[in-house]
This record gives C-alpha cells, structure tokens and sequence, in this order.
C-alpha cells in the first residue's frame, strides 16, 4: 500500500517535471542550425535558428561555441531578443566548431539549445548571388565582340549626326587660316579612364589633320602615363600622313599633376598664345568652366565633350559644340571610321535595347506584384 | 545700346560680382531667414540633451568645401558648450580635415573658455572608412588609441567614461562628399547610433530620402543651414554673413539673365 | 615582342580581376588586393618619369630664350623650396607646412573662387531663351537658384525650395540616369576591346 | 611668421585675381610659383604617401622579418615601374608599352563588373524600384515615377548612335533632349552656392585677416 506522504512525493516530481519540460520546451532555442556561411572567403559561419513565440519572456540570446573537443566558451556579446541569426566571423581556418543557442529570461535563468551538428569554415570558389551579373557580363562581352567582327566583315555601319564634329575640321581650317595653335586638353584622366582613351583616339585623328597643314599642336598633360602614350598616338599620327619632321615632341609636355595649378598653367597658355581652337576632351572636374570660359574670352572655337556628367553644363554654356557623355565615345568611330569602334558603338545599342526592355518589363511586374527583375538586380557585395 | 548690353564685356560681370560679395561684407546687413523644420529639429534635438552629455561631430570636409560646413561646426559647438554638453571631433574621410578641424574647434573653445580634453577633443583621422565606423561603435580606443596630436586617449579626462556609441548621444556628419551614407549604413543601421548631417549646397538633394524615413534627425543644408542655427541659438556669424552675401550673388545672376535676356528679345524684334 | 607580348599580358591580368571580382574564395581576394595595389607601387616610379619632362621643358626654354623665359625660373623655384623643405624631415616639417598653408593653399583656393566670377558671366551669356531647349535651361538654373536662397522664399513663398527639390529628385536625376547608362555602357565595352586586345590605341600605334 | 604668411597670401591671392583683368606679370609669377610649387609638393608626398610606404617598407620588412616574405611580390610592381625609364632612351622606348597593358589590364578587369553592377543594375532598379510600392505611393509620388521612367527612356534613346533619329525615335529623343537642358540647367543653378561660398571665404580672408591685420 502506498502511502499517502509516498503519493504526495510522486505528484509533486510529475508536477515539477512536466513544468520544467514545459518551460524548456517553449524557451529553449529551437532548430538551431550552424551552416558555413554562404559565398564568404571561409572565414564565418552563420547560426540560425527560430523566433520564440512573444510570451516566454526571453530577454536575449548568447552564443556558445565549441572548437573541435575544447570547453564550450561564450562567444560575442549578449544579442537582444527577436535575434534569429548570428554570423561568427572569428573563426580559423581548419578548426571544426559546434554551437548552442542560450536563451536568458527576464528572471535571468537561462536555457540552452541542443547542440549543432559540427561544422567548417570554407570559402567557396563562385559567388551564387552574382550569376546573372556573370551572365549579362558573358551576354554583353559576345554582343560587342559579334557586332565588330560583323562590321569587321565589310558590312556598312550608320552612324547618326553628332553635332559638334562636323565643327572639327573647320576648327582646325580657322586656325591654320590665321596661322595660330590648336590647343588640346585630355581632362584630369588618368589612362585607366574610359573618356581619356577616347579623347586620346581623337586627338589621334585631330593630329593626322594638323600634320597635313603643318598647324602647331599643343597638348599640356596632367598625368605622366598618358603624356608617354599621348606622344605616341600623335608621333604615329605625323608618320601615317607623311610628316615626320612637323612633329615636335615638345609641344606636348607634362604642366603639373595639381587640378587648379594645371588649370592656371592652362589658362596662361590660352591668353599667351591665343590657340585659334581648343578641344576639352576627357574626364573633368571643378576646373572644367575655369578653362571653357577663359577659352571662351579670347574667341577660340571650343569643342568639348566628357562623360564627367555634373561638368556637362558649364560646357554647354561656355563651349561652342559639346560631346555629351557617350557621344564622347561615339566620337572615335564618327571620325575614325574604323569598324571595331562602328561595331561596338553599335554593340552597345544593343545594350541600350536591353535595358529599356527590362525597365518597361520590371516596371509591368513590378505592379502586378512580381519582383522578379528587381531581385535579379540585387546589389549583392 | 541693346546689342551692346548683349556683348558686354565680362569684365563688368566681375566688377559686380566682386562689389556684391564686397560690400555686404564691410557693411553687414541681415535678410529675413526663416528657420527650416530639418535644422529647428536639430536644435531641438542638442537643446534636449542633458548637461553632461557627449555629441560626436565628423569632419568629412576638405579645404575647397570648408566655407560651407565650418560655420555649421562653430554654432552647433557653441551650442553644445553653452549646454555644457562636451565634443569629441573625428575625421573619416579627408586627412586634410585635421587642421580645418582643429582651427574652428580652437577658435570656438576659445570664445567659450572649452577646456581640451575636458570639454571637447580631437581625436584626428584614421583611414578606411567604414572600418573606422564599425571600429568605433565595438570600441571607440580599439580605432582611436591617442588622439591628432598623439596624446594617449587614456590620458584624456573626458574620455574615460566613453567606450563606444552607447555614450555618444548623436553623431554630426559634416559632408562635402558621401561619408553621410556611410555613418547612416555602419553607425545608424548597425548601431542605432543617432545620426545628423550638415552638408554643402550641392549634396543637399541627396540627404532628403534620409531625412524622410528618419534615418536623419537633423539636416542643416550649405550657409543657409549654418545661418539658420545661427539665428536659433542669437549669435549670428559667418553662416548668416554667408547666405547674405550668397543670396545677392544669386539675385545679381539672376537679374543678369533676365537682363540679358530683355535684350536679346528687344534685339530680335528689331532685327524682325 | 613589342606588341604581342603586352596584348597577352593585358589579357591574362584582365581575366584575373574579372574572376577574382567573383570569386569570393580567400585566395582570390588576396589575389585581388595585391594586385589592386600595383598602381600605388607604380605611381612613384612613372612620376619620375614627369618630373624629368618638366624640367626638360623648361630647362629648353631658358636655353632658348622663348617669351617668358624667365618664368621657368619661377618654376624651378617653387618646386626647389617646396622640395627642399619637405623632403628631408617629411611633410610634417613645419617649414613645409608653413609654405604649403601660405603659398600654395591661397593660390589654390584663389584658382577655385574664380568660378564664382565665371559663373555669373557664363551665365549671362548662355541663358537666353533662342530655342525651346535652352529655355528650358535657363528656367530651371533660375529656379533652382531661386529656391537655393532663402530670398526664393520670400519672394515666392514656400514654392520655391520645394521647385527647386522636385527639379533635382525628378528631371535631373533621371537625366543623369540616362547619362550613367550610356557612358557605363560604353566604358564597360571599351574595358572589354582592351582585355581582347582589339583596342590598342593605349600602345600608342606603331609595330 | 604669422604676419608675412597673412601677407604673402593675400599678395598671391590679388596676383590671381588681376587675371580677370587680363594677363599681366603678375599672374604670370603667381602661375608659375603654382605650377612649380605643386609639383614640388607632390614629390614630397609622392616620396612619403607613396613610395615609402607601398614599395620601400614591403621589401625592407620583407628582407627583415621571416613572416612578411610576400612583401617580395612588391618587387613585380618595381620592376615594372622602372620599365618606364625606358621612355628616356629612344631605342627602348617601347618597352614602356609592358606595364601600361599590365595596368590597362588590371583598371579594365575591375572596371567591367563594377561598372554592370553599381551604374548599370542598380540604376535600372532604382528606375523600377518605387513600382513595388505602387499601392503606397501617393498621387505625386506616382507621377514622379512615372515622369523617371519617361525621362530614363528618352535620354537613352538620344544615346541611340547607330540608328536614324526620324519618327518615334526622333520623338523620343527630343524628349530625351528636354530632359537633358532640364538636368543641365538644375545642376549649373545647385552649384552657384558652392562657388560664391569659395570667393566669400576668399574675400573674407583679405578684407578681415589681411586688410583687418593693418588697421
């Protein structure tokens, strides 16, 4: 027979079991997965786990850690509740780790998850999330190369009228008529910028012209690498028409690699010389209106152009013809003729077609409630 | 008279250029300014502060933006100091903003008899951005072990109860450039480190969508912004004699236009 | 050798900041960084390179007595006494300082503000309404000024920061979106010419 | 020394300004101290920002300290710059030509998918971006997205280089030019503030610190 005192025990171990099992079971952190983190260098890895529901009083959350058959140790500080995820990048190369999740009530007793599986750090080759990044970047690269090697083949290319260009041959006529300098600026650029390359491409065919009338050219550099290369594009151009000895290499020389000396060192030389036409061409910054305007006062013609887009306006106001932003680069194949600059400008047509497609289409699924090109554009670092 | 008021010599342009921006420098006058809501909030927001408390401000200006943004760093400073509430200045973006730094903190604690160190310190610039940003919000020492004049910052009175943002209660950005998406995305997002922003007339555009989701407590925009916080806290200075001048400047341009346009009309009827 | 060889290079070192960019792989971002670094190490050595050029320069025109000749004295001066206080104790030296803040900074600053003057005239010359375009042009600079200054606001009350506000959230960026657009597609085919080796102007023409 | 510096600053800056009158040997000076002085300070900082700490310091802790042997790989970068000393001797010249494609290389391969992913994806989903809150948006909120979406079209279809303007096409991009002056004009009128700014500072500095210092 069972004693009553026996059966009061008995109850109250049920009752205290079935209250602790039941506070563990809705405070303890549940489906707490460590995974190595996704696209990284191997150097974190990511715990997840899930939202506890409002009313278990859980104050916040710290994470345990365990390397390979070490002590558990607390590792970073003690995350607020509503957490659900920790990524813990202090980790080393090689070392397996486990986890739990720890839950810290308001009464400050805590409760801690079932321990992870073990896990690594590794870093990972590809980065997934930047696929259509490589996609469009192998799509765009075949566009241009396929559309040179067609214009390559001899096919006719159009390339529509950009104003100003067809100014440049008068410029050079007007000065050689008066029998004064052209002065040419390529910007602040140094060679690794798109607007310098094809400001040097121009310079190229503004200098095959010069040498046929023998009209002095003057190009001031800012940078040493694209003075070198510069000296090159106009030597070549001199030799390809015929007129070795009108080149003088001192008509092109470095000023000074300072913005607003070399716009003062520029600014001298146009009302000391008064050059007939001035070309800005390339990238510029807050000296771009110094120069337009003291261009403008001594009535040289002034052609100007560059992608630089807050300078634009000051160009527009103060030069007779400006190249606006991509029409800089159309500018090469306008002049030159030659079918890899024809084919790519018409590449990147291509290009354009495509975006303005995916804009009307975005913009259609995004009000109907599909967010399938907005999350295909995702910045993704 | 017409065709010459067309072509007229830029040279008298620049005569009344000068004269404008002369003139109301010798002989100070005051326009009316009305106080903007982005910059009253800000106001309100220092003025809330308890004695005692620290503000932090980040220099994010080099020499040919400094006008703009260093009037707005003198009256928020004597703000803070009139409240007795203390200063710690930063650099993250510009290393040549040390010195503009160091000349308006001077020139400020002067005037209002700030001790270094014990009201306001200079703690320099460090490289690396958000780096520097992230660093600072674990632990102000682990970016920052001395400040711009090497002083261990263990030997700087003020600091010895400031660890990290938990201490710091709002983070003025003063911006020539974007290092206010950067306090906002390190400092504000990770943080919850209050963020306010003083920048020059042609970033301006660029801090409303932060104003509007709150993500800014505070805007104070070019000379007008600084003008304005001058005229909240009556003690007008270099901001209010800015926007004076700043805003003839603009008129004189705008009354060139009109004017040259007049003539141009005038000119081609005639021609008509 | 003179040619291909450079195109081959310029070629493989493409491809690698191309993948490297990702390739998230801890060896791939070290590669990365290292090579980003080239520049830097490079920089000094082509600077070199300039500051020869400068003296050749102006070294010429002393010996020929072009006009101004003189004034490559000047040059020469400034670069010495810039170089001769800095180089030795670095440019923490106060004299270097000291010439920095009140030689070069004035003159730089000075450079700078002559925008001011610049813009107004600019602006008076430019701004006339002869075609739809370019009153456009004009109408918006005159708001947009207008609503820069808080004298826009009295004369025009409250319309005339918020103008100026719609004008550069809408219109003007979506024509700066434009603009990024087709510059961005053509830097990104002219990188592609240059790492295939189809554009070779950068080599300056020649065998 | 506070004085003369006042002086000698407030002397350049008038040096400066008398170029607005026309050139005069003054400015001239002035040009040419610029002009030599910055160059002498970039050799300076050159020297100490530049090849101290990313080429000397690499190596000689490299020769030094057993763990920062792959400082040596700063010796590819060297070599590589002194390849342009070449350009000094006209027979060599051309061997210039190896590190400019190296370096053509290298700012190509990290410009092509930077340049698709900062300019190209995120201006187009800025472009759509504001769709997805259609229903939240308010009636002028509405009207600006639609306007971006019509101003983003026309200006790229001005871009169009490789096909006739006649028709729609020329439609759209007079359009597109519209917003162009439109964008043009805001962006000269928002920098006015910034230049007076500079001249005020400018005029400050002589009327108070330097005219102020006399009296």
């Amino acid at each position: 027979m069972i004693k009553t005192t026996q059966w009061v025990a008995i109850c109250l171990v049920l009752c205290l079991s079935v209250s602790t099992a039941f506070s563990q079971e809705s405070a303890a952190p549940s489906n707490v997965t460590a995974v190595d983190t996704p696209n990284d260098d191997g150097s974190s890895i990511t715990i997840k786990w899930d939202a506890a529901a409002e009313d278990t009083g859980i104050s916040g959350y710290q994470i345990l850690r365990q390397i390979a058959d070490g002590d558990l140790e607390e590792i970073g500080e003690l995350l607020p509740a509503g957490t659900t995820t920790y990524v813990d990048s202090a980790i080393e190369k090689g070392n397996i780790y486990t986890y739990i999740v720890r839950a810290t009530t308001e009464t400050e007793a805590t409760v801690d998850s079932e321990q992870t599986i073990p896990v690594k750090g590794t870093g990972e080759w590809f980065h997934t999330g930047k696929t259509a990044l490589f996609i469009v970047m192998l799509l765009f690269s075949a566009t241009i190369v396929w559309n040179i090697y067609d214009a390559r083949s001899g096919k006719e290319i159009f390339v529509r009228r950009i104003p100003g260009l067809e100014a440049v041959d008068e410029a050079i006529g007007r000065a050689t008529e008066m029998g004064r300098s052209i002065l040419y600026v390529l910007g602040l650029g140094s060679i690794g910028r798109v607007a310098t390359i094809a400001s040097m491409t121009i310079l190229g065919q503004v200098a095959r012209r010069t040498a046929d009338y023998e009209t002095p050219l003057r190009v001031p550099c800012i940078d040493p690498i694209v003075l070198n290369v510069v000296r090159e594009v106009v030597k070549t151009s001199y030799i390809d028409e015929g007129h070795p000895d009108a080149y003088n290499e001192e008509n092109i020389f470095y000023l000074t690699g300072s913005q607003f000396a070399y716009a003062a060192g520029v600014d001298g030389m146009m009302v000391r010389e008064k050059p007939a036409a001035i070309f800005l061409q390339g990238s510029f910054a807050a000296e771009s209106l110094i120069l337009a305007e003291t261009g403008n006062s001594i009535g040289a013609i002034q052609i100007a152009g560059t992608d630089s887009e807050h300078q634009l306006p000051f160009f527009i106001a103060a030069c007779d013809y400006t190249l606006i932003g991509e029409e800089l680069y159309a500018a090469t194949a306008y002049l030159s003729k030659d079918p890899m600059f024809l084919g790519s400008l018409k590449g990147q047509d291509w290009g354009k077609v495509l975006i303005l497609g995916m804009i009307v289409l975005g913009v259609a699924l995004e009000i109907s409630g599909i967010n399938w090109i907005t999350t295909l554009l995702q910045q993704v670092n | 008279m017409f065709e010459k008021l067309m072509n007229i010599d830029r040279r008298i342009i620049f005569i009344f250029v000068a004269l404008v921006v002369i003139i109301p420098m010798l002989f100070p006058f005051s326009l009316p300014l009305n106080v903007s809501e982005p910059t009253q909030k800000l106001y309100d927001y220092i003025d809330a502060l308890p004695a005692g408390s620290t503000i932090m401000i980040s220099f994010d200006y080099g020499p040919s933006s400094f006008p703009e943004t260093e009037p707005m760093a003198a009256a928020v400073m004597k703000h803070c100091f009139d409240k007795g509430i203390k200063v710690i200045g930063v650099a993250v973006a510009y290393i040549d903003a040390v010195p503009l730094a160091d000349r308006v903190m001077q020139q400020v604690a002067a005037e209002k008899e700030a001790v270094y160190g014990e009201d306001y310190v200079l703690l320099g610039y460090r490289p690396g951005e958000e780096y520097v940003i992230l660093g600072m919000g674990a632990e102000i020492a682990s970016v920052y072990d001395s400040d711009f004049s090497a002083t261990s910052i263990t030997e700087i009175p003020m600091m010895q109860n400031i660890t990290n943002y938990d201490q710091i209660s709002l983070l003025l950005n003063l911006a020539a450039g974007s290092s206010v998406e950067g306090w906002i995305t390190y400092g504000h997002t990770k943080f919850n480190l209050k963020i306010a922003a003083g920048v020059t007339g042609v970033i301006v555009s660029q801090m409303y969508p932060y104003l509007q989701t709150g993500q800014l407590v505070g805007l104070l925009s070019g000379f007008r912004g600084a003008g304005e916080y001058e005229k909240l806290i009556k003690a007008p200075g270099d901001g209010t004699k800015g926007i004076n001048t700043a805003s003839l400047v603009h008129l004189l341009i705008i009354g060139l236009v009109v004017i040259g346009n007049i003539a141009f009309f005038v000119q081609r009827q005639r021609e008509e | 050798m003179k040619q291909k060889v450079p195109l081959v290079l310029c070629f493989l070192f493409g491809i690698v900041m191309i993948l490297t960019e990702f390739s998230p792989h801890a060896a791939s971002q070290a590669t990365y960084k290292e090579i980003a670094n080239w520049g830097r190490v490079i920089s000094p050595f082509v600077f070199v390179l300039a500051v020869v050029t400068l003296i050749q320069t102006h070294w010429n025109r002393i010996q020929r007595r072009t006009e101004h000749w003189q004034y490559s004295f000047v040059v020469f001066a400034g670069m010495l006494a810039m170089v001769a206080a800095g180089v030795p104790s670095g440019p923490q030296h106060p004299a270097f300082a000291w010439l920095f803040n009140n030689v070069q900074v004035p003159m730089d600053a000075t450079m700078f503000s002559l925008l001011a003057f610049f813009i107004a005239s600019a602006a008076y010359r430019a701004f006339r309404a002869r075609t739809f375009e370019a009153t456009l042009l004009l109408v918006t600079a005159v708001i947009v000024m207008l609503g820069n200054v808080p004298v826009g606001d009295l004369l025009w009350p409250d319309a005339a920061s918020n103008a100026r506000q719609w004008i550069l959230d809408n219109p003007n960026l979506s024509a700066r979106r434009g603009i990024i657009l087709g510059v961005s597609l053509g830097a990104i085919s002219q990188s592609i010419r240059i790492i295939l080796g189809i554009e070779r102007s950068y080599l300056g023409g020649g065998d | 020394m506070e004085t003369l510096g006042i002086w000698i600053a407030a002397i350049l800056t008038l040096c400066i300004y008398s170029f607005l009158y026309r050139d005069n040997p003054f400015y001239r000076f002035a040009e040419h101290l610029l002009v030599g002085m910055s160059v002498g300070y970039i050799i300076v900082i050159t020297i100490y920002f530049g090849f101290i700490p990313y080429a000397w310091t690499p190596i000689k802790n490299a020769v030094t300290d057993e763990t920062a042997r792959l400082g040596f790989l700063t010796l590819i970068p060297i070599c590589m710059g002194c390849l342009f000393f070449a350009r000094l001797s006209s027979r060599r010249a051309w061997l210039i030509r190896y590190p400019i494609a190296i370096l053509m290389g290298i700012s190509s391969g990290i410009m092509i998918p930077n340049a698709l992913q900062t300019d190209i994806f995120a201006q187009v989903r800025g472009t759509i971006d504001p769709y997805s809150r259609i229903g939240v948006l308010s009636a002028f909120e509405i009207t600006g997205a639609i306007l971006m979406v019509i101003g983003v079209v026309c200006t790229l279809t001005y871009f169009f280089f490789s096909v006739e303007h006649r028709g729609p096409v020329n439609w759209l991009s007079k359009v597109g030019i519209a917003f162009l002056m439109i964008g043009f004009g805001s962006a000269f009128g928002n920098t006015v503030m910034g230049r007076v700014a500079l001249l005020i500072q400018r005029v400050d500095f002589l009327i108070n610190d330097w005219i102020g210092s006399i009296f």
